[in-house]
C-alpha cells in the first residue's frame, strides 16, 4: 500500500501485482504507512490488518495442523503395529 | 496471495476437521447458521461441508444484501431509472433481481442506463463527468456499504456536485438476527457472525444473542478456514458448555469496529422505522435512510417513487430459506422454476445467495460428487 | 416429503427441457456466453436454421474435409495491451478452425465502421490483422466494408470467417470425450478478459497483464502430430464464458463428467488478484490464445510433452480428468480439499471482451 | 495553350495515379460504393492484406474449385417491401458466390445485435433467413451472436459468408470482357434501392414498389449451362453503386468500353418516377437480384434465351456493348440522341440500402 | 412519362438541330448561356450537344444555387451545426462542397448532427420532432426556392414552433445576369432563360437584357427538347435581326410569374445590401436575408456565426467558369487536383456544377464517344 | 394529383405510381382540381401545367419533326434519282 501525496484520503494498493486507488477516509485516525495490508470493501478501506493478530490466529492452525499430523502418524504405527 | 492462500490450506482443513468431529457429542445434531452471505458463498465456493461431519449443518441466513431487497424497491429503482436524464447506477449484483416489472437488465433493454459500479465512488465520478444527467447510486448492503455511501455523500456535498444522489436501501444487522431469533420455528446452535459488518459495528452489539438467547456467535473471516473455525469455536463453547460472542477475525475485525465509519453513517443516515424484507416482511429500525440534512442527495426525495409494496410470487419461499427453516433445495421450485438464469426469488440471484450458491455449486448429492473427485 | 435427490431429479428434468427465451427484447445477457446466450442460440438460430451441421454448435462446422467458421468482434476498447481488434478477429476465426482440427487456409474480414471513426485507428487495425495473418500462415482474400451513421456502431466492428482444411483422420468433436481422458489447458487462463476489463479504465484498476491472443493452429497441428489417431476428442478455444464453459459444453456433449483439480489449473498472479477484487472466477473468464483440449488418456503424456514444446503451450497443463458421473457435470476438487460444481455461466453482463 | 486532348491525358494519369485517402475519420461517403468507398478499400484494405487472391476485388475469392465471400448487412429499415435484412443477407452472399460461377454451398451468419432488439423481431429475421436459404439451396452451417449496449448499434447487423464450388471450367473476371461482347441485366434496375430509401418514411414518398432481392445461383446456372464454355466473361450483381459502379469496374479491369443504350436499359415507371422526384439516376441505385452479365457476342443469343427462360430473368435485356475506345469508361447513347459518359458514383451520401 | 417522355424524343431532336443547323450563318458562331445549373445537368446528362452544329457553343452560367455558396457561409454553417444541440438540416447537394474546414460530410464525421432533406417542410418536420433541439434549415438556392423557405417559416410561425430557423442563403438572378454582362471578358449572343425561376418573377424582369443589351433571352423548361428548341429561338430572332424576351416553357411559365410566391418571399424576407458570390466577388442587393419581423426563426441572429470571408483556394477558377470566360476544361486544376470526389471549387459538386457535369458525363472529346457509340 | 380533404394546404401528387404530398399553398387562387399536373419544387407545388400550352408547343415540335420526315423523305427521293 502507497500513500498518495496529492490526495491524503486516496491510497493505492497492490495485491499481487494488482493495483487500485483506494478511499482511506475511514481509516482516519489510524496510523497508515506503506506496507500496511487493508481490508478494501466497494473501494473502500475498512480495516487495517493486525499482524499480530493474524499470526496467533495462524498460529493456532499451525498448531492444530501440527497436532493432526502428529496423531496421523501415531495412527499409521499403531494400524502397522495392529497388521 | 498474502491472507488468502494461508487460509485455503487442504491440510489445516483436514487436521481442523478431525478436531470437529471429536467435539461433536455422539448421537446429537448441530446446526449453525453464517448470518452473512460471504459466509454462503465461500462455502460452496471451496467445498467447506465437505470437511464437516454429518452431525454438522449450516444453516444460511438473511445477510446477502442483494437477497433482502424487496420487489417494490427494485421497481422504484427502476421506475427511477427510467426517468429521462437518469443515470442509474448499481452493483452488477442487482442487474437480475427481478421486481414486478422485470429486472435492471429487462430495464436497460427497454432503454434506461444503468451502468454496473464496483464502488459508489464510481458512482460519483460518472456524476462528474455528466454534469447534465442525474446520476443515481442505488445503495444497498448492510453496515459494510453504509459508510462507502455516507462518505460518498459526503464527499458529492463538499465538492459540490449538484447531479449526485443515493437510493438508499442500506439495512442492519442485528434487528434481522433478532427477528431470526424470534421466529418460532427454528432450532439454532450458534452463530457464524458476519466478518465485514462486525469490522464496522465491532462484537458488542452481540452480546445479546449470549444473554438474551443462550446462543453462542463467533465473528468469522471470510476465508474457508476462518468459516472452519468459527464452527470449531462454536463447538468448543457448546462443549464446554458455555455461551459467547468470540472474535475468531481478531486479525480484520476491531473488538469496537470502526469509530469513524459508525460516525460517518450517522452523519449522513438516520434509522427507519420500518423496512421491509424479502421474504421476512416489515422489520422495525432495520434500514437507514438518508438524512433531512442531505435531502438534496436523497433520490427518495428527489424521484416520486411509487413506492408500491409488491407481494412476493406465491412459489417464493425466499422468506423460509433466508430463516435457515428450509433448505434451498426444500422450496418447491428450487431448480425447475426457479434457476439462476430465471430466477423467481432474489436468494437465486447473487453468488452469496443461499440457493444460487447451492444451486451453482453443490446441487449434486455431496456424496455422489465425492465420490467422483476421489483421486 | 420430497428427498434431496428426487429434487435433483426433478432439476434434471427441467434442465433437459427445450430452450426457451423468455425475455422480450435482447438483453446484454444474452451476449456474455452464459447460459442466456446458450438459450438465445439454441432457442432462435438453431431452430431456424436446424441442420445437422449446425447442430453441434462448435467452433466452426466441418464437412467433406473443409472447416468453416465465423466470429463477430465487438471488443471495447479498441486497443488493449497485447492486441487490439486486429489480432483478436484473425486469431479468433483461426483459432475457431484450429479447433475443427483444421488447417486455416483463407479468411474473409468485414468491416463495420461508424462515420467518425480515425482512419488512421483503421490503418493500425490492418496492420495488426495482417500481421496476425502472416503470423497463422493465412490469407485475407475478401471482404467488406459499410459505414454506419454516428451513434449506431462503436468505432469499428470487424466479423471475419475462415476456411481450412481437415485430414481426413482428424475428427474432433465434443461428444468424444471418454472417461478416462485428460482435460489439458494450453496455459495460464483469462488473461484476455482481464486485460480488456482493466483496459476500459472504468475500474481505476491497473495490472501488469496483457491479452493472450495468438493463433493456436501450430500448437494444435502439433498436437495432432504427436497424438495416435483418435486420441485427441476435442479441441476448444476458452474464449467467451472460460474455461468452464467449454468443459460444461464437452461434458453435456459427451455424457460425462469433468473432474478438476483447483490446484492445477494455472493462472498468473496478477488475473488471480484481479478476479478477487472483481469477485470474479477465473475459470469464467476469456481466453484469446488458450484452449482446452481433451487427450485420450494413452496419448496424454505425448499431448502434454508436444503442447510444452511449442511456444503457445510452455504453460499447458493437465487440469482434470473426464469421469463417468454425474454425466454433464464439470466437478472442481477445491484446493481447500472440498468439491463443488462449475456450473454453466449465469453471470452478470461482462464488458465486451471480443 | 493546351488543348482539350491535352487535358484529358492529364486526367487520366491524374485517374491512374494510387488511391489515397485524404481525410482523416471516416465518413458516409466511404460507405456509398461510389469512389470514396473504393479509395478507402484499396488505400487501406488492399495495401495492408495485399495478396493474389484479394486483389481482382471482385464479389469473392476463388481458389482451388472453392469460392468464399463475405458482406455485412446494415440495412435500414430492418423490415422494407418485399424483404428485409435477412434474406437480403441470406441472398447477397449466395448471390457473391453465385457471380464468382460457384455453386454455393454453406453459409454463416454473425449477428450483431442491439441491447433492446425485440426478440420477435429477430425471429422473424431468423425465419426469413431459413426461407431464403432454402430457396437458395444452401445451408446455415455455423454462426456467432454478440450483444452491444443500446446506442452503439442500429438493431440488428447481419454478416454473412459463403463458400461454394467452382467447376474447373468457369473461370470469370472482370478483366475477360472483350470487344464485341453483350451487356446484359437480368431485369428492371433499381427496385431494392428506391424501395429502402422509400421505406425509411423520411422522403414521405410512396410507391407500389418491392425489393428485387432474390438468390441468382439458379440463374447463373442456366446461364453458364447455354453458354459455351469461356463465353461468359463476367458476372456481376449490380448492388450498392448498382449497374453504373460494376460496369466501370469491368471496363477499368478489361481496359474495355462498355457503350450503352438508355432506351434498352429496363426500368420500371415507379423506380424511374420515385429518381426523377429525387434527382436520382438509376443506373446508380442498387438491386439486390440484378446481375449484369458480360457474354462473348456468338453465345449471347443463347445466353438472352437462357436467362429469359428463368423465372428471375424474365425481364433480361442486353443493354449495350462492350467497346475499344476509350478505354476504361462506360458510355450512354441517351434516349436523346446523344452521348455521355456513365462515370464511378461520387454521390452524395445513401441511405444504408444493404 | 407526361411532360417528361415527349421531350426526350430523339427524332424530334434530329429535326430541330437540323432546323438549328440551317439557321447558323455559315463562318459564324455562337454563344449562347444557360443560365440555370438545371440546365447545364440537362444538356450533359443527354448529351445535348451531340445535337448542336460546331458553330454554336453553350456556356454555362452563374445559375447552380450551390456553385455561388462562397466558403465563408459553408464555414458558417458548419459552425452552426456543430453548437451542442443544433441539427441542421440540408439539401443533399450541400453535403460536400468545401468551406475552409472541409465539408458538412466532414463535419458529420467530426461529430456535428446534419441531416438530408428534400424540402424545407422535412426539416420543420424534424423540428417538431425533436423539440429539445434546436433545427436549422440551410436555405439556399434563387427564387425557385426562396418561396418554399419563406412558406415553411411561415408554418413554424403558425404553429408555433420556436426551435426552427433558417440560415437563409437565398441568391436573387437578375443582379448575377447584370453582373456577367457588365464584366468586360464576355462575349456572348443570348440566354437561355432560367425556367423554375422564371415560374415565380415571371418574364418581364429580363426585359432589359434585350433593351439594354440587346441579347435575346429565352426562358426554356428543364427536357433536352427544351433547350434545344430555346436555342433554335435564339437563332431565329438572330436572323430575324430582333432581340426579345420569350418563352419557350410557357406551359410552366406564366409571364407574369407567381405573384402569390413572390407576396410570400417579400413578407418573410428583404434584400441584402451586399453578398459574396463563389468566384465572382461582392454584388450588391443580390441576395435575401430574414426580415426583422421573423426574427425568431432567422439562425443569422439566434447563433453567433463568425461570418468570416474565406479566400477562394489560388488554384480555383470558378469565377470564370461562372461567368463563361472559361469551358471547365481550361481550369487548371479540372480534372486533376480538382474532381468530384475531391473538389477544389463549387462548381465540382452539385451535378448542376458546370465542371461536375462536364466531368461526369462529358469528360471525353466528343467526336471520340460519338465514334464510339455509334451503332 | 388529389387534394387532401383535411389540410386545403397540401395534395397527393402522383408520378407513374410514386405519390407524395405536395404543399401547394404556392397556388393559392390557381383553380386546382384532381387531375390537374403541377410543377413541383422541394415540396412544394410552384406552378400548374397549361394544357393548351403544353399542346402548342408540342404541336410545334411535331410540325418541325413532321417537316422534317419530309424533307428527309424529300431528299431520300431526289437521292434516288440522282443515283
Ligand atoms: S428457490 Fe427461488 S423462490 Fe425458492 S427460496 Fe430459493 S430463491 Fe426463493
Ligand atoms: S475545376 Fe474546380 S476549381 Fe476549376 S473551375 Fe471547376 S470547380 Fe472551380
Ligand atoms: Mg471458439
Ligand atoms: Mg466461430
Ligand atoms: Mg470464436
Ligand atoms: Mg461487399
Ligand atoms: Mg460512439
Ligand atoms: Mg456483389
Ligand atoms: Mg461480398
Ligand atoms: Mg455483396
Ligand atoms: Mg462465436
Ligand atoms: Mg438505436
Amino acid at each position: 500500500m502507497e500513500i498518495l501525496s496529492d490526495r491524503p484520503d486516496l491510497a493505492k494498493v497492490d495485491v499481487s501485482g494488482v493495483r487500485r486507488a483506494i478511499n482511506i477516509g475511514l481509516l482516519e485516525g489510524e496510523d497508515l504507512a506503506p506496507g500496511d495490508w487493508i481490508l478494501i470493501h466497494v473501494g473502500f478501506a475498512l480495516s487495517k490488518i493486525d499482524e499480530a493478530e493474524a499470526k496467533s490466529a495462524l498460529d493456532f492452525l499451525e498448531s492444530i495442523g501440527q497436532a493432526y499430523e502428529d496423531e496421523i502418524a501415531a495412527l499409521r504405527e499403531s494400524m502397522i503395529e495392529q497388521g | 496471495m498474502r491472507f488468502v492462500d494461508e487460509y485455503r490450506d487442504a491440510d489445516k482443513a483436514r487436521a481442523l476437521a478431525a478436531r470437529i468431529a471429536a467435539l461433536c457429542e455422539p448421537g446429537r445434531t448441530y446446526k449453525f447458521m453464517e448470518v452473512c452471505g460471504g459466509h454462503t458463498h465461500t462455502i460452496y465456493k471451496h467445498g467447506l461441508e465437505d470437511h464437516l461431519p454429518p452431525a454438522v449443518t449450516l444453516v444460511h441466513g438473511p445477510g446477502c444484501p442483494v437477497c433482502v431487497i424487496p420487489m417494490g424497491r427494485v421497481d422504484d429503482a427502476i421506475s427511477i431509472a427510467e426517468r429521462p436524464g437518469v443515470i442509474m447506477t448499481s452493483f452488477g449484483d442487482m442487474m437480475r433481481v427481478p421486481g414486478g416489472r422485470g429486472t435492471f437488465l429487462d430495464a436497460m433493454a427497454r432503454g434506461a442506463d444503468i451502468r454496473m459500479v464496483y464502488s459508489p465512488l464510481d458512482a460519483l465520478k460518472i456524476a462528474r463527468e455528466n454534469p447534465d444527467k442525474k446520476v443515481v447510486f442505488l445503495a444497498i448492503g448492510f453496515e459494510t456499504t453504509a459508510p462507502s455511501t455516507a462518505m460518498t455523500v459526503l464527499r458529492a456535498k463538499s465538492e459540490g456536485i449538484a447531479n449526485f444522489s443515493v437510493f438508499c436501501n442500506h439495512v442492519t444487522i442485528i434487528p434481522a438476527i433478532k427477528a431470526i431469533l424470534d421466529s418460532p420455528d427454528l432450532r439454532l446452535d450458534g452463530f457464524i457472525g458476519p466478518g465485514h459488518v462486525s469490522t464496522v459495528i465491532g462484537c458488542r452489539p452481540y452480546a445479546f444473542i449470549a444473554r438474551d438467547y443462550g446462543k453462542p456467535l463467533v465473528v468469522a473471516g471470510f476465508e474457508p478456514l476462518d468459516v472452519l473455525q468459527s464452527v470449531y469455536q462454536n463447538l468448543v463453547q457448546l462443549a464446554e458448555g458455555r455461551v459467547a460472542v468470540e472474535n475468531q477475525y481478531a486479525r480484520v475485525v476491531p473488538w469496537d469496529g470502526n469509530p469513524k465509519a459508525l460516525a460517518v453513517i450517522n452523519e449522513v443516515m438516520e434509522p427507519r422505522p420500518h423496512f421491509e424484507w424479502r421474504g421476512l416482511g416489515f422489520i422495525s429500525d432495520s434500514a437507514l435512510r438518508v438524512r433531512e440534512a442531505y435531502a438534496a442527495f436523497d433520490a427518495e426525495r428527489i424521484f416520486q417513487i411509487p413506492g408500491g409494496r409488491v407481494a412476493d410470487p406465491q412459489a417464493c419461499q425466499c422468506g423460509e430459506v433466508l430463516k435457515g427453516v428450509l433448505k434451498p433445495w426444500e422450496c418447491k421450485v428450487f431448480g425447475t422454476a426457479c434457476t439462476p438464469e430465471t430466477p423467481i426469488g432474489t436468494c437465486m440471484v447473487s453468488s452469496e445467495g443461499a440457493c444460487a450458491a447451492y444451486y451453482n455449486f453443490g446441487r449434486f448429492s455431496r456424496d455422489r460428487v465425492k465420490e467422483a473427485t476421489r483421486t | 416429503m420430497t428427498t434431496e435427490e428426487q429434487v435433483l431429479e426433478r432439476i434434471e428434468r427441467a434442465r433437459r427441457r427445450k430452450a426457451r427465451v423468455r425475455e422480450e427484447l435482447v438483453t446484454l445477457a444474452h451476449g456474455a456466453g452464459g447460459k442466456a446466450t446458450r438459450t438465445l442460440i439454441e432457442a432462435v438460430f438453431l431452430e431456424a436454421f436446424r441442420n445437422p451441421l449446425l447442430e453441434p454448435l462448435a467452433d466452426g462446422a466441418v464437412a467433406g474435409g473443409l472447416a468453416f467458421t465465423t466470429d463477430s468482434y465487438v471488443v471495447t476498447p479498441l486497443f488493449f495491451p497485447g492486441g487490439d481488434i486486429g489480432d483478436l478477429a484473425v486469431n479468433g476465426t483461426v483459432n475457431d478452425l484450429a479447433m475443427c482440427g483444421a488447417r486455416p487456409s483463407y479468411l474473409s474480414a468485414a468491416f463495420i465502421l461508424e462515420e467518425g471513426f480515425p482512419i488512421a485507428d483503421l490503418r493500425r487495425i490492418t496492420a495488426t490483422m495482417a500481421a496476425a495473418a502472416r503470423a497463422a500462415g493465412v490469407d485475407i482474400v475478401t471482404g467488406d466494408t459499410k459505414v454506419v451513421q454516428r451513434g449506431k456502431a462503436d468505432g469499428c466492428y470487424i466479423t471475419t470467417a475462415g476456411v481450412g482444411t481437415v485430414a481426413p483422420e482428424v475428427r474432433l468433436s465434443a461428444s468424444a470425450c471418454e472417461p478416462g481422458d485428460a482435460v489439458i489447458v494450453s496455459g495460464p487462463i483469462g488473461e484476455h478478459g482481464v486485460t480488456v476489463m482493466l483496459a476500459r479504465g472504468e475500474l481505476d484498476i491497473e495490472a501488469d497483464l496483457v491479452s493472450d491472443t495468438a493463433p493456436l493452429n501450430g500448437l494444435t497441428a502439433a498436437l495432432l502430430d504427436a497424438c495416435d489417431a483418435g486420441q485427441v476428442r476435442c479441441l476448444r478455444d476458452a474464449t467467451r464464458g472460460g474455461v468452464a464453459t467449454v468443459l460444461n459444453e464437452m461434458a453435456e456433449a459427451s455424457g460425462t463428467a469433468m473432474i478438476l483439480d483447483e490446484d492445477a489449473i494455472p493462472v498468473r498472479p496478477a488475473v488471480r488478484g484481479a478476479c478477487e477484487l472483481l469477485g470474479i472466477d477465473p475459470l469464467y473468464v476469456a481466453c484469446e490464445g488458450r484452449m482446452v483440449a481433451v487427450v485420450g488418456g494413452r496419448s496424454a503424456g505425448a499431448a502434454m510433452e508436444a503442447l510444452r514444446g511449442h511456444p503457445l503451450g510452455a504453460g499447458a497443463a493437465v487440469i482434470g480428468r473426464v469421469g463417468e458421473d454425474p454425466p454433464g457435470l464439470v466437478l472442481l476438487r477445491t484446493a481447500f480439499g472440498g468439491t463443488r460444481i462449475v456450473d454453466v455461466l449465469v453471470g452478470d453482463p461482462l464488458p465486451r471482451i471480443c
